[in-house]
């Protein structure tokens, strides 16, 4: 093969990465939009927080330090030395299920039936809260996460791929991020573990149910109440593995609340409805994305990803306003 | 069938309407016409394609055959909004006011084919706009009078009950001053008492300002009484058309409606 | 109704609290952005520039007996922040602004020249304002981003024993202002020397530079550079791992220098250069004071980690040249309780000779500094610092060198002088 | 007890639909507006203007045109930042290419332009609607932004892609640039904020807000009864652009004077934006304002107060702030889900009621 299309492989190839890191993003959203019809804003500070909570467990932070040394004038920074990452990752979660709980109780409970855009509204009023308080509770300097993921380009792949190219031409063999095919592992697992867990639990049914019909669910008995603090750890969990998948590339810091940019067109193409929309959606925003950047990307001055990825979405919106996956629209009067 | 194909006096004619979605047909080779003045009603059971019938006619659906002639003339593929301002107004089965508005904005809704001031107008407000929209608003207070609804003028919609509603959805219907009015089910869902006075409104309409009105309705002592003809429908086929009495003699009609209608 | 007229004045008037009176102290405010997508920047800037402040008060009673005022705003990086942080300290005579962000700097350049209040954008913000006759209340000594270009480059010639012509060049730059400062520059020098450019931006944030790094492997440049700002950096430098590019050939602007710029890339970030125009660790007699009368003391502005780090360091630095320069106005004037019109006179008369810099515990931080009326660049100088990931720490490398005048002082004329014609400013004389 | 509409009877409907058909309503706004007008250009200094009254007027024009377009049509639009991008541009290219140009013009037709603009983004909401819309008009904001970043022309070629602002005087006095007095460019944005308040009052009481508000309610049925929804759709982003490209306009031009589009306009503030008319009110002009007002101002108090007043540490008072405002978006969103507009709404009538509730 010619290293011209060996190239465009590994630009496909690291594009199709790429979607997989976005629809890890996108599928937090996509979860609670499920259930319970929210538009989740703050779901990219949830995982933020969550990230950010994590390496305070590990490195046996003392929460609000700040806060607590200026009110009473003391020294505290750390508890401990640290702790296991597993058992870190445990608390997290404990944490998020917390955080859940408490949203269900003192904000979604009181907005019940209300218009969408009021719900979008009131998580963004969260996202807000949660932002600062991630702060205060943990300090805004950056922060190293390591949980022992492998990173850095595979050799395995390079010597396997410098085979493919024809003889004599120049060619250093394909680049991949061994970090990039964890994520996409986990991404799997995570995915094949919610269809488990929708389709052979009680809860997970439950959960179905809801997003099938409220009002039926409701009828039979499904405490909408519960179903809304288990959908929201859930995309809480998400958000951790996001968290993270992107935190172990830049350190966990404010910036990271804003991998939620990154999977706005992903939902608008996979649909807000639909898993298997997050991922595929993720994917072909990913490729499109980098394969338009590299062909098209030189001759216009680079940088196009940003809004490239928004125009694809709206040019595949024009054909299904509602999303490759998502529910049809049925319009009648 | 004594179906008086007489288009000069028609406002409306439907000429071999055919209408299906993704291969199931709702509507199959129907014609039948409405002549000016008129009362017509049509009635049919659940899914008989009385609602396709009306989205046909206000052009909602477009049919794959057929042909609508409105006033002395065919009509092309038009939108909804162009064929409004032909002269067809409609109200919902299912009530569909505009929530976030009071009723008089609702009724001043319903002018809005008849009034064209340019944006520039409307800006500056003081002149051309405000005349109009007070001459407008002196048509649409007539009809608050005559709905009886001044009480609800300024209360947004939403927070009327249901009997209201749909007075209110009466009202900006005949705010248009339409040519021919389509009511689907206005008196669904209502108690005997709210059934006479709509009853009373639909005739008083039709005396003081001569519209023609298409109804639907489920009610057949209601359409026996105000119809002056009714067209039958069920499973999207025409099985009769007449006057009400010759209709309700008619024995294809009872074996498809009448006899099975309350179940 | 009375009510809401009385809430409506408590508002007024807590809102009012922002602009208090003019005090008797130097005035020293301090525009940080301690929160925000850039927070761990700023947050040991901040730092750095506070504690010598009270390192001043405590020590010293002050600058020249007169007491420091210190004031922080935060601006989280936020423009329209950084205006209300101005505003509301300007009204209390203070004496120079440290605006720290290339959108507050730009704002402040006409506004602060009407107020007389010199602004102090050290090594950031508009470069041409190192032309003084046009630029009356703006300084950007120790050096400028072209100053920063052309001594990368010179730095990469060394490299290369003095010619590049066959070379490759990349740079990596933030899409922003800021990011294409240095493009005009190492244009210039590639015509000079003859090495081929390629640009490569990166839009904000810059959590997703596949594109880019794929486009660095395959085509091979010879050097990086980076023009990196906040998130950037540190995925920049891990990417730059990843592709198992030789870190010694990636060079950073001073802005992409600091450890949390290499830390979370672990041991691939081993190598890794940048520019800086001050020294770097603890090593120098100054940190026993500050650890003495600012850390035990419990003053310090942040929670002491944060020492010797490469953005505390420049916060101190930055910090240490404005009081040098409200000395040597004390000295011009003859006044402790100087104004802001005097400070510029100090800012522009200030010389920092090696001595000066022993004395005030600093020996060998920076290069001699010497501003002037025609330049408020000062001598343009800066090191190259490379990282050492198992020790954790930044060496420099080099001497601190100065810029190719010819083509960086060429540019400034020009800018300079576009910006006076755009804004009917006739250059001052300087003799 | 005071404030009552008893005894304020109607006898026309021209009375009857005035914009504040409650007597003691009207004083009160005509003596404000004459305070604003007469008093406040006396009274006001650096700080004033530019912390906290410039800010908070351009922001209403931009809140005042979203909520057009979003408040009154229901199109839900994130394109905001790179609409303002687009008035900001024009103006300084307008300012710059035609230097003898008044500067009222200049931020008209830089409205102008962001309105064609706005027609053009405003073409997929004939087809996408409600959410899958907001994120589409993500692509509007992504592209502007980075068009005015790539392309030099925009920034006539100046080295790093800042645009500043030159002096500009209407009737001799400096309205732009660092030499403007406050009252100038404080009486300046006021006449373009208070003019086109009550232009969009009159276009959104009239046919055309019906139009949009129909659409807004239920667009099946607005087109049945006759609402074309594509002139009604695209009116709603032309004139809502119009309105954010004139406060953007303003906002470079007579606010900040300098800018850089991914800083100045970035996403963030079309969020920002969007926050303003949910808080203030969908649908309500006077929300427009009080949204904005209580967005911007709302952390310049709490700053004040608590660095200020308590003398904290600033970066934790930051952390507060942001923890006190979302807060409060929760707590006023359950209190009153349809924003501050209506709150203001019901007390006032709770008011009219006073002392005898029932």
């Amino acid at each position: 093969m010619s290293p011209m299309i060996l190239n465009t492989i590994e630009v496909i190839l690291n594009g199709l990465m790429a979607g997989v890191m976005y629809a890890l993003v996108a599928l937090g959203f996509v979860l609670i939009f499920k259930a319970s019809g929210i538009f989740n804003y703050a779901q990219g500070v949830m995982a933020l927080f969550a990230a950010l909570t994590l390496v305070g467990f590990q490195t046996g932070q003392v929460p609000f330090s700040h806060l607590i040394n200026v009110v009473f004038g003391t020294n505290y920074h750390h508890w401990s030395s640290g702790i296991n990452s597993f058992l870190a990752i445990l608390l997290t979660m404990l944490v998020m299920v917390g955080l859940a709980w408490l949203v269900e109780r003192v904000v979604l409970r009181h907005l019940v039936n209300q218009e969408q855009i009021i719900l979008f509204m009131a998580t963004i009023g969260l996202a807000f809260f949660m932002e600062g308080l991630g702060d205060l509770m943990w300090g805004a300097n950056i922060k190293v996460l390591d949980v022992g993921l492998p990173s850095g380009g595979s050799f395995w792949w390079e010597d396997v791929t410098r085979e493919w190219a024809s003889e004599g031409s120049e060619y250093y063999g394909m680049y991949i991020d061994v970090l990039d095919v964890w994520a996409a592992g986990i991404a799997i697992v995570l995915v094949i573990a919610l269809t488990i867990f929708s389709q052979y639990t009680k809860t997970g049914r439950a959960l179905r149910a809801v997003a099938d019909d409220h009002q039926a669910a409701l009828t039979v008995g499904i405490s909408l109440r519960t179903i809304w603090v288990v959908v929201w750890s859930i995309a809480g969990f998400v958000a951790l593995v996001a968290g993270i998948m992107w935190g172990s590339k830049s350190g966990i810091q404010f910036s990271l609340s804003l991998i939620a940019l990154k999977a706005l067109p992903v939902l608008i193409l996979g649909g807000f409805t639909s898993i298997p929309g997050a991922i595929i959606g993720g994917l072909i925003i990913g490729v499109g994305e980098k394969l338009f950047e590299f062909g098209i990307g030189p001759l216009i001055g680079g940088a196009t990803e940003n809004w490239f990825a928004y125009v694809l979405a709206l040019i595949f919106l024009m054909f299904r306003p509602q999303g490759l996956f998502g529910d049809k629209i049925i319009e009648r009067v | 069938m004594n179906t008086a194909q007489n288009t000069g006096d028609a406002l409306l004619s439907l000429k071999n309407i055919s209408l299906s979605f993704g291969g199931v047909k709702a509507l199959t080779d129907i014609s039948f016409d409405i002549l000016k003045g008129e009362i017509r009603a049509i009635i049919g059971p659940n899914g008989a394609g009385k609602s396709s019938m009306l989205n046909v006619i206000n052009g909602f659906y477009h049919p794959q055959q057929g042909e609508v002639w409105f006033n002395g003339s065919l009509r092309g593929p038009l939108k909804p909004h162009e064929i409004a301002r032909q002269g067809i107004a409609r109200t919902f089965q299912n009530i569909a006011l505009f929530k976030g508005m009071s009723t008089l904005d609702n009724l001043m809704t319903g002018r809005i084919t008849k009034m064209n001031t340019n944006i520039f107008w409307q800006a500056i407000w003081k002149g051309k706009a405000e005349k109009e929209e007070l001459e407008h608003r002196e048509k649409v207070e007539h009809i608050i009078d005559f709905l009886e609804i001044q009480a609800i003028r300024k209360t947004p919609v939403g927070r009327l009950p249901y009997g209201l509603q749909k007075r209110v959805e009466l009202g900006r219907a005949l705010a248009a001053e339409s040519k021919l009015l389509l009511l689907d089910e206005p008196m669904a869902g209502m108690n005997v008492e709210e059934k006479e006075d709509m009853c009373r409104f639909v005739l008083d309409v039709h005396e003081e300002f001569g519209t023609t009105i298409a109804l639907i309705e489920h009610d057949m002592g209601v359409v026996m009484d105000i119809a002056d003809r009714v067209v039958v429908l069920d499973y999207g086929k025409k099985i009769g058309d007449g006057y009400p009495d010759d209709v309700r003699a008619d024995q294809n009609v009872i074996d498809a409606y009448l006899g099975v209608s309350h179940d | 109704m009375k009510l809401k007229t009385l809430s409506a004045a408590a508002i007024a008037a807590t809102m009012a609290l922002g602009s208090g009176a003019v005090s008797a102290d130097l005035t020293f405010p301090s525009l940080s952005y301690r929160t925000g997508p850039y927070a761990p920047n700023g947050i040991p800037f901040a730092d750095g520039y506070a504690d010598y402040f009270t390192l001043l008060n405590e020590r010293d009673g002050g600058i020249g007996g007169a007491k420091i005022n210190f004031i922080e705003c935060e601006t989280g990086y936020n423009t329209e922040k950084g205006v209300e942080c101005y505003e509301s300290t300007k009204g209390e005579g203070s004496l120079v602004y440290q605006p720290l962000s290339t959108g507050i700097t730009y704002q402040l350049i006409p506004k602060a020249t009407a107020d007389g209040i010199p602004v102090h954008s050290m090594g950031y913000g508009r470069t041409s304002a190192a032309n003084g006759k046009i630029f009356s209340h703006i300084f950007n000594y120790p050096g400028t981003y072209w100053d920063a270009a052309s001594i990368i480059v010179k730095h990469i010639l060394d490299q290369e024993g003095g010619d590049a012509s066959d070379k490759t060049i990349a740079l990596v730059y933030h899409n922003s202002a800021y990011g294409k400062e240095p493009i005009r520059t190492l244009e210039e020098l590639s015509k000079k020397h003859g090495f081929k450019l390629t640009l490569l931006a990166v839009d904000h944030p810059g959590q997703e530079q596949k594109s880019q790094w794929l486009q660095i492997r395959r085509e091979r440049p010879d050097y990086v550079l980076m023009w990196g700002w906040g998130v950037m950096n540190q995925v920049a430098i891990q990417e730059a791992a990843n592709i198992r590019y030789p870190m010694d050939k990636f060079i950073g602007v001073w802005w992409s220098s600091s450890e949390n710029d290499v830390i979370p890339a672990g041991d691939g970030a081993n190598g890794y250069k940048a520019i800086n125009f001050h020294g770097v660790g603890d090593g120098f007699a100054i940190y026993d004071d500050i650890k003495k009368y600012v850390v035990d003391a419990g003053k310090a502005a942040g929670d002491g980690t944060n020492l010797g780090t490469v953005l505390y360091n420049r916060g101190m630095y930055a910090a240490m040249l404005a009081a040098e320069a409200a000395r040597t106005a004390q000295e011009i004037h003859g006044v402790a309780d100087i104004t802001p019109a005097q400070m510029r006179d100090g800012m522009e008369a200030l010389k920092i000779d090696q001595a000066r810099m022993a004395e005030l515990g600093l020996a060998n931080f920076g290069p001699d500094i010497n501003v002037s009326c025609e330049s408020h660049g000062g001598p343009g100088q800066a090191a190259i610092q490379q990282w050492d990931a198992s020790a954790k720490k930044w060496t420099l490398i080099t001497d601190f060198t100065g810029a190719d005048r010819d083509v960086v002082d060429a540019l400034i004329a020009e800018d300079s002088a576009a910006f006076a014609a755009e804004n009917n400013i006739t250059a001052r004389s300087c003799s | 007890m005071f404030y009552r509409e008893s005894g304020d009877f109607k006898s026309s409907y021209a009375a009857d639909q005035q914009t504040f058909p409650i007597k003691f309503d009207r004083i009160a706004i005509y003596a404000f507006v004459a305070f604003l007008f007469l008093v406040v250009p006396f009274f006001i200094n650096d700080y004033w203007e530019k912390s906290i009254i410039l800010p908070v007027l351009v922001w209403s024009l931009a809140a005042l045109g979203l909520n057009i377009l979003t408040g009154y049509c229901g199109q839900v639009s994130l394109g905001t930042g790179g609409f303002m991008a687009v008035g900001a541009y024009a103006s300084y290219k307008l300012t710059t290419s035609f230097p003898e140009m008044n500067m009222f013009l200049v931020i008209i037709m830089s409205g102008g332009i962001t309105a064609l603009v706005g027609i053009v983004f405003g073409l997929p909401s004939l087809r996408i609607k409600g959410f899958y819309l907001a994120v589409a008009t993500l692509a509007a904001q992504f592209f502007l932004v980075w068009l005015f970043n790539k392309v030099p022309w925009f920034y006539n070629y100046s080295a790093s892609g800042m645009i500043t602002v030159p002096e500009r005087t209407v009737f001799g006095v400096a309205v732009t640039g660092s030499n403007a007095p406050p009252w100038a460019t404080y009486l300046f944005c006021l006449i373009f904020v208070v003019v086109f308040a009550l232009i969009a009052r009159n276009l959104t009481r009239g046919r055309l807000g019906r139009s949009w508000m129909a659409i807004r309610d239920m667009d099946i049925a607005a087109e049945i009864i006759g609402v074309a929804p594509l002139s009604a759709k695209l009116s709603a982003f032309a004139i809502s652009s119009f309105y954010i490209g004139l406060s953007g306009a303003l906002f470079f031009s007579i606010y900040l004077g300098a800018a850089e589009p991914t800083e100045a306009f970035g996403i963030d503030k079309s969020f920002l934006v969007l926050f303003m008319i949910i808080i203030g009110g969908l649908g309500s002009i006077f929300g427009s304002f009080i949204g904005a007002a209580f967005m911007f101002l709302l952390p310049v108090l709490f700053k004040n107060i608590m660095v200020g007043g308590f003398g904290w540490p600033t970066d934790m008072v930051q952390h507060l702030i942001f923890m006190l405002v979302g807060g409060l978006i929760m707590f006023f969103l359950i209190v009153e889900p349809h924003g501050l507009a209506q709150l203001w709404r019901v007390t006032k009538e709770k008011l009219r009621l006073w002392p005898f509730p029932h």
